[in-house]
């Protein structure tokens, strides 16, 4: 039994990402952001090796230097190479988008799916709360949590977590609610489906597509926000090498060396292009309507 | 200034604790302006919130205090720390509790509010001893009995008890400041942004809020002739921002970070000057006595031992300050002068071992500006060459100003900066016994150090008054508690066309701004 | 056709790809002046990009590769895509196929009519006169409040009034309409076809009219083209094609036509034999019926409201001002092995009545039992039992198919759990596909990946995995080729032949209710107006309603 | 309508309400004492606890919460911990920037519209791919590098456009210049969002039926665009621009910060580290009110465009 489902997942997995993966790969787009991303997966994984220099070890004598070879993208105030911790920082910014995305959807989820399954006064609460959540600026959500319990890398992932939520509650629910009417799990309950089944069987294979695609393209956002906590002070503990704290080492001294405040930049930009290109091509490929299109 | 520390506000980009937060010149347009009508672009690091010198706040609201209101003595600019009369034309000390003085007529108030009289003095004073006006500065007036009024411009001072810092940090100072008795009654007793009558050499011809405040010549002042026709004060919070604006012809005096200094020295803008001016000020590393984990002073004395310095003056500050010898800054009563061993891992590893300590995880609580962090950075990096791995908080202003409060004993080590005037007795207040917790964040507990510090408020003779303060220092020194790491000077550009007024601190003094010729 | 008539339009040698597989082959075509000429083909013959193809508007993804368009105004120049473009909307116009759609959502009924007169050069409120005019030509009742309110406030039936009020303002001579009826009931059908016949005597333009429905054809078209696979198989005079058919193409898609078969049938024709046509004798229909007297469905006194919001939620949800009765105390019986059709036009109740039964849809009042058991009154897990006694087969076939799981595991979901392990289920499946005509590589399929009726018969194969003790059928031809929809019709009643299944079955197609049902129930706004075996009703409908229901079902045959 | 409007706005009430009490409760959380804030740590203990009676800070957090609703419905906002002057004036007064900010920043986003119209009508065309590669990369693109890379080249390097401020008031080609870069910071992406968006719902509105029809009566081409599609196709762009205001707002926030302008953004920025509470409570609830009002506009906007929101939400 145990092997049958894993022979199943196996299927489930098989029929659906090696066509997504030719059909990705088959536009330029497509493989551009795929490239950017696993490459940036792969140097996150592998920083230590990627890196020229311990991103921490300080070497003040040679502090804001500009790029050289030794350098490539120079040296911040204490002398610690740029390229060294902006490879060390895409740990960072994957790591959180990564978890906090993760969590995000899946508490997203579950309230959408209750907000959509559930009795009327239900969903009228949950979505209160949804778009009470929405009607903060998240900088303006994130200055008070983060002054409340102090910066640290759990304060921003729990920051990105509780206002990306509603984005995919919304989502699980429209899903869910179309679902409801769905002639398919119409006939799996007329079959005599337990629930269960049917969610696991039914209703979550066909919603996780799109709650996919709004997450991959939720990258970037997540990105950003942590760098632009980071650079207002509220981010990361330090040393750790974050690309937001590195953007604020360069905005400091972007009279001693504009540099810093470039190649930090580049990473970020990167990131978000390629996030942003996967996404729009699984959106291409997932959404039905396109799919008639052509 | 010195009252900055006091102020938990202050955002984080901004210098917080140094008054010289204030600068000022004219731009690359404004310059060929000033030709006809001699204009002014200051930056301050923020916009001022009150007026009323019974309640400022911040380094803003000193600016404009000192400019707008006139104080019976006021310090020179310049490099020392002398007075000069003001609004008075006579002024002595009597006896310990006797202050004479004497107006200089014809200094009138804006609007119709006549001349300033000695009346407005007695009002001015007394109304901080006034429980109902809870002045958070009370302290300043604390010993006063009353002021006297002996005629429309002569009164005599009246104090309870003998107080030093008068002349210091009381009438020259905003404490000193005279309001008008009528303007301010009508206002209530006390005011904020709109103080209904001023007397200085400039008056607010109009205030943005956030945005600027234009400053003009006061036709009533009596004092020197205003230097420029229009001063345009503008708020910029971030440094960097500020030093854009400078080159960019936007603004003409401003403060800027250390870190620039060497930039602006390798190639100065054009038509810039440098001022760099030392300061009382000093920023240290705190080590809590109180703590569990610090309690044996040889933990203290390894881990001062094991911070290097040189490298933190060095990255955090670019070379630009000169080490600490302690808490009195040189040129003031008390400076040792006695430069601290250098740094020394194996000793401080001896004393690790010696007390027993193998492994020792520690917190640092910092400001989360820039050279607070790249200082703390540094020294995580030393701490962690002699087994002691830091953690660092960076905190935001609001927070950090709290945490002693918030984390009592707790508290491990912290990176602070603590501005003075330019006497000692003003920076040994804080680390007695009353003040643990408060600003005494060293839990430093010596009867010694309390007794020296009331016994050379009373002493007169320097040399006496010296030794004492050598004692306090070392005091200090044996406690652990503390690694004085600088004295942080206030840098202040600004363009060569102007004769900027400045305490020698490097605060403002917009009164005495002059253009040159 | 009359030859002496020049045509308004000329086709010739057309072909139309569609990423290079062609959609039109070779085709020539005349429509002359005055004439209505019916398209008539199974899904996939062409008919409608033919259709298309006569207006210019094929879609981005087509292309032709070979042929001309002549109009009779631009003699000898083949059509390009300007003179598509300025013929259009005052010499050639169109009906289009979805109602629901052909209009813009967010313009008013009167815009729509004002804009399409561009080429007028009249005062505003001339051709504001002039589309009242026309939507009163269309019996649009209350025509002026009509022209401010929005497509989504009008009924399917007057939306279709409007398209058509459109294409015939512009007085075209050419009117192309692309089944403009198969999104209606039967008796707006009717209705519509009437109204296209009497505007296009009045405007006398030429029609071409495109369906797959035959009946339609002959009571409404001069000339026939019958299409294939992209091809004309057979062109003419109705009554010539449709009474003596040449082709062998047309003669056997004549012959699966149900309405055109008089007799009642038990084995209607396939294309695959069309000349099958069992009729039940009277012994196996006594053996199919006799039996236990007490009915396996029984349903008494049943009603289905909708509730309206309560609470907070209702202060900012759709604003319904009172309950909505979908079912209204309705009673019915169902005994073993027969096949009982309920009848009635969109929004009469009954597909919300047989999702009722197994509790899909909550209900107020009344009883269900089924098998002497009471569903109502069943907890959860004994209602899920019930469930998989009872085999459901949906309207939507593709919709109701989980369109992440292939044909194989949809099956097996259904199974009975004892039928073991997984080489048993897998035979099982096979087993079932080959039942309902599906070779065995369909098992990997997915949902989207079949057709139609492809998809039907995988459902069909699925309430039959069940073992069901009763089958309940929601509309199961609908939407499918006559050729099809007998192969279905005939599966089912093969399966009830065999172990007398009752068979419940909804549907509005009046000719597949003659042949296959025993006894027939009509619903008219969720009650039931009419109750009996199917033969007496339709020789002697009782209700006024039946009356008017059987009227509307045209005639195969050309008059 | 009318009935649609009046419960649209008793729902974005409703939000505000939560929100605002959400947020205030939270601010209050947080650890600094606004007596401090306000007296400084030599003020007397009887000082601080007069003050802190005054402004209610002693009692429990519902009461607190009470007492700034009460205040709020008598159009008392409080009063800034610093000043003493009405939270509603300073408020006020920082308004306009923001709100010319980001109004400006949204109009500038609309040219968005016409890039994905042009792009949608030559689908699969060299401009198509042209503008969708750039518009995809622009879209995400974070306000706090464009910013920076902006400062860095045209205030530092170049020094084409100032650095500080928002220029004056009264001299509105001053005022725009300084407005430039900190618009261009946040519509940058929004352009190629909006093009994006644009494109996507014009195929499909080219692809339904109506237009077809439209055609099929010969309407002019631009006049089906104009009138048939784009009127539809502009709809999720709408919406998604009511619903961006909270984004937009969030890079309102660095932005004023980066380029030192005054506004909501770094007035809330520096009184949430200052623990001004009142402050912080005017800017939450006043861009609140501008978040959840961006949001329910563009519903009704929807509305009024799409009759069909009407029947489907009402």
């Amino acid at each position: 039994m145990a092997l049958d489902q894993k022979k199943e997942a196996q299927n489930f997995s098989d029929g659906l990402s090696s066509a997504v993966i030719y059909r990705l790969v088959k536009d330029p787009m497509g493989l551009v952001g795929l490239l950017i991303v696993v490459s940036f997966v792969v140097i996150a994984i592998f920083a230590d090796f990627f890196a020229p220099y311990d991103p921490s070890k300080l070497d003040i004598l040679n502090k804001l230097q500009g790029p050289s070879a030794d350098h490539l993208f120079g040296t911040d105030q204490l002398g610690r190479d740029t390229l060294s911790r902006l490879i060390h920082g895409t740990q960072i910014a994957l790591m959180v988008a990564g978890v906090s995305i993760g969590l995000a959807v899946l508490i997203g989820s579950i309230l959408g799916a209750i907000a959509g399954y559930g009795p009327n006064w239900l969903d009228f609460v949950i979505m209160l709360l949804f778009d009470m959540v929405r009607s903060y600026p998240v900088i303006m959500f994130a200055l008070a949590v983060v002054v409340l319990f102090g910066p640290s890398l759990l304060t921003i992932m729990a920051i990105i977590v509780a206002t990306s939520f509603p984005t995919y509650g919304r989502l699980m629910r429209t899903q869910t609610q179309s679902l409801r009417q769905a002639e398919y799990i119409l006939s799996a309950r007329a079959l005599g489906l337990g629930m269960p089944r049917i969610l696991v069987r039914h209703v979550i294979p066909n919603t996780i597509g799109p709650i996919l695609i709004v997450a991959s393209m939720d990258v970037p956002f997540v990105i950003a926000l942590e760098a632009g906590l980071s650079f207002l002070g509220l981010g990361v503990r330090p040393p750790t090498p974050s690309w937001g704290s590195i953007l604020n080492d360069g905005y400091t001294y972007i009279r001693n060396s504009k540099w810093i405040l470039i190649s930090a930049g580049i990473p970020l930009i990167l990131v978000t292009i390629g996030f942003t290109f996967l996404g729009e091509q699984l959106r291409d490929i997932f959404d039905p309507k396109i799919d008639r299109g052509s | 200034m010195f009252r900055l520390k006091l102020n938990r506000t202050i955002t984080r980009f901004f210098r917080n604790l140094s008054l010289a937060a204030i600068v000022c010149s004219f731009s690359i347009i404004g310059s060929i302006n000033a030709a006809k009508s001699a204009e002014l672009n200051v930056r301050l690091g923020e916009d001022f919130t009150t007026l009323d010198p019974a309640f400022w706040q911040s380094g803003a609201d000193y600016t404009m205090i000192n400019v707008l209101f006139p104080k019976l003595i006021e310090f020179k600019s310049g490099s020392d720390w002398e007075y000069e009369l003001q609004a008075a034309e006579s002024i002595e000390q009597v006896d310990e509790l006797t202050i004479k003085f004497k107006l200089k007529p014809g200094l009138m108030w804006t609007g119709n509010y006549g001349e300033v009289t000695t009346e407005d003095v007695k009002y001015s004073y007394e109304r901080y001893i006034d429980p109902e006006l809870n002045s958070p500065i009370i302290g300043d007036w604390l010993s006063l009995k009353e002021v006297e009024i002996v005629d429309k411009y002569s009164g005599i001072i009246h104090l309870k008890e003998p107080f030093a810092p008068i002349w210091w940090s009381t009438l020259p100072y905003t404490s000193g400041a005279i309001v008008s008795k009528k303007a301010t009654e009508k206002a209530g007793g006390k005011f904020t942004t709109d103080p209904g009558a001023t007397a200085g050499a400039y008056k607010i011809e109009s205030w943005t809020p956030r945005e600027k405040t234009v400053l003009v010549p006061h036709d009533g002042w009596n004092g020197p002739k205003a230097g420029f026709d229009k001063i345009t004060i503008l708020p910029i919070q971030e440094p960097k921002s500020a030093e854009i604006a400078f080159e960019a012809g936007e603004v003409d005096i401003t403060e800027i970070s250390i870190g620039s200094v060497p930039n602006f020295k390798k190639s100065p803008p054009t038509g810039g000057v440098l001022d760099v001016r030392p300061t009382a000020d000093y920023t240290f590393l705190g080590i809590n006595i109180a703590n569990e984990d610090l309690s044996d002073v040889r933990v203290r004395q390894a881990i001062k031992k094991a911070i290097d310095v040189d490298a933190i003056l060095e990255g955090a500050y670019f070379g630009v300050p000169e080490k600490s010898t302690g808490l009195v800054a040189p040129g003031l009563v008390g400076y040792t002068g006695v430069v601290p061993d250098p740094r020394d891992v194996d000793g401080a590893k001896a004393l690790l071992a010696e007390a027993g300590v193998s492994s020792l995880s520690l917190e640092l609580d910092v400001l989360n500006t820039a050279e607070f962090i790249t200082a703390a950075q540094i020294i995580q990096a030393n701490l962690g060459e002699i087994g002691i791995n830091l953690q660092i908080n960076q905190l935001d202003s609001g927070a950090f100003w709290n945490v002693a409060a918030d984390r009592k004993e707790a508290l491990q080590l912290t990176l602070n900066n603590y501005t003075s005037p330019p006497d000692p007795s003003w920076s040994t207040q804080w680390f007695l016994r009353d003040q643990k917790g408060i600003w005494n964040w060293v839990w430093l507990d010596s009867e010694e150090f309390d007794n020296l510090h009331f016994a050379a408020l009373k002493e007169t003779d320097i040399k006496k008054r010296e030794t004492m303060y050598y004692d306090m220092q070392r005091v200090m020194d044996e406690s652990g508690g503390f690694l004085f790491i600088m004295h942080p000077p206030s840098v202040i550009l600004y363009r060569d066309n102007i004769k900027p007024g400045l305490y020698p601190n490097g605060g403002l003094k917009l009164s005495a701004f002059q253009l040159t010729n | 056709m009359n030859p002496t008539m020049s045509p308004v339009i000329e086709v010739r040698g057309l072909t139309v790809e569609f990423n290079g597989v062609p959609a039109v082959k070779l085709v020539d075509l005349n429509i002359s002046k005055g004439h209505i000429v019916g398209i008539v083909g199974e899904s996939g013959s062409g008919k409608s990009t033919l259709a298309s193809a006569l207006i210019g508007l094929l879609p981005d993804s087509a292309r032709i590769t070979s042929g001309q368009i002549f109009f009779d105004d631009r003699e000898n120049t083949p059509a390009t895509p300007e003179i598509f473009s300025e013929l259009r909307g005052h010499f050639i116009s169109m009906v289009s196929q979805d109602t629901l759609s052909a209009l813009n959502p967010v313009l008013t009924i009167g815009q729509h009519l004002i804009d399409i007169q561009f080429r007028e050069s009249i005062s505003l409120e001339e051709k504001r006169q002039r589309s009242i005019a026309a939507l009163e030509s269309v019996h649009m009742p209350d025509p002026e409040a009509r022209m401010s309110m929005y497509p989504h406030e009008l009924s399917g039936g007057q939306k279709q009034r409007v398209s058509i009020a459109m294409a015939v303002m512009v007085k075209p001579k050419i009117l192309i309409a692309d089944e403009p009826t198969t999104a209606l009931d039967a008796t707006l059908e009717v209705e519509i076809i009437a109204l296209l016949k009497q505007l296009q005597k009045k405007i006398g333009c030429a029609m071409v009219f495109v369906t797959h429905h035959l009946g339609v054809v002959a009571s409404l078209c001069d000339d026939v083209v019958v299409m294939h696979q992209g091809s004309i198989q057979e062109v003419g005079n109705v009554r010539d094609v449709f009474l003596k058919p040449k082709n062998d193409y047309t003669k056997k898609l004549l012959k699966c036509d149900p309405a055109r078969i008089e007799k009642k049938c038990r084995q209607l024709p396939t294309m695959d034999a069309p000349n099958q046509k069992r009729v039940e004798d009277e012994t196996a229909k006594t053996k199919r019926l006799s039996g236990d007297q007490a009915p396996i469905l029984q349903i008494e006194n049943l009603t289905v409201k909708f509730p309206k919001p309560f609470g907070l939620a209702a202060l900012f949800q759709k604003a319904i001002s009172k309950d909505i009765t979908a079912v209204n105390n309705v009673s019915l019986n169902l005994f073993a092995g027969e096949t009982l059709a309920i009848v009635g036009e969109s929004g009469s109740g009954k597909t919300t009545l047989i999702r009722s039964i197994i509790r899909l849809v909550s209900c107020q009042t009344g009883t269900i039992s089924f098998f002497g058991k009471s569903i109502l009154d069943q907890s959860r897990d004994d209602l899920e039992s019930t469930r998989k006694e009872i085999g459901y087969i949906f309207q939507d076939p593709i919709g109701s198919l989980s369109p992440r799981m292939t044909v194989e595991k949809i099956i097996k979901e259904a199974l009975p759990s004892e039928v073991g392990n997984a080489n048993d289920e897998a035979q099982e499946v096979q087993n079932l596909l080959s039942l309902v005509g599906l070779p065995i590589k369909f098992s990997s399929r997915y949902p989207h990946e079949l057709s139609g009726g492809q998809a039907r018969r995988v459902c069909v194969a699925r309430a039959l995995a069940q073992n069901p003790k009763l089958l309940i059928a929601d509309e199961p031809t609908a939407g499918l080729d006559v050729s099809i929809q007998g192969e279905i019709l005939n599966l089912l009643a093969e399966i009830q032949d065999k172990i007398r299944l009752p068979i419940l079955i909804v549907t509005h197609n009046l000719n597949v209710v003659r042949h296959i049902s025993d006894r027939m129930v009509i619903m008219l706004m969720g009650e039931v107006v009419e109750e009996g075996a199917t033969d007496d009703i339709f020789s002697k409908p009782v209700h006024e309603y039946t009356r008017r229901l059987l009227n509307s079902n045209i005639h195969a045959l050309p008059e | 309508m009318i009935i649609y409007t009046i419960k649209r706005v008793l729902l974005a009430l409703l939000i505000m309400a939560c929100a605002v009490s959400t947020m205030f409760v939270m601010i209050h959380a947080v650890p600094g004492d606004p007596a401090n804030v306000m007296l400084g740590p030599r003020a007397t203990p009887e000082i601080k606890e007069a003050l802190r009676a005054r402004l209610h800070l002693d009692q429990p957090l519902s009461t607190q919460l009470f007492y700034f609703f009460k205040g709020l419905i008598s159009g008392n906002f409080g009063f800034d911990l610093r000043s003493n002057r009405p939270v509603l004036d300073i408020v006020l007064e920082q308004l306009p920037h923001t709100f010319i900010l980001v109004s400006s920043a949204l109009i500038v986003s609309t040219l968005g519209i016409p890039v994905g119209c042009y792009a949608a009508i030559n689908r699969n065309g060299k401009f198509d791919r042209i503008v969708g590669a750039i518009s995809v990369s622009i879209i995400a693109m974070p306000a706090i590098v464009v910013g920076l890379y902006l400062l860095l080249f045209f205030s530092v390097e170049l020094r084409a456009f100032p650095v500080i401020g928002a220029g004056d008031s009264d001299d509105w080609l001053d005022y725009l210049w300084h407005l430039t870069l900190p618009v261009i910071t946040i519509s940058i992406a929004w352009i190629g969002y909006i093009s994006r968006l644009v494109r996507a719902s014009m195929i499909e509105v080219l692809s339904q039926n109506h237009v077809l029809m439209a055609r099929a009566f010969g309407l002019p081409e631009a006049r089906v665009m104009s009138r048939y599609a784009l009127r539809i196709a502009v709809l999720p762009s709408i919406t998604m621009m009511g619903v961006s205001v909270a984004f937009i707002l969030s890079s309102t926030v660095i932005t004023e910060i980066i380029f030192a302008r005054p506004g909501l953004g770094s007035l809330l920025y520096e009184s949430v580290l200052s623990r001004n509470y009142p402050l912080v409570m005017g800017t939450v609830l006043v861009s609140t009110i501008f978040i959840v009002g961006g949001t329910t506009i563009a519903d009704l906007i929807n509305a009024a465009l799409d009759p069909r929101a009407l029947k489907e939400n009402d």
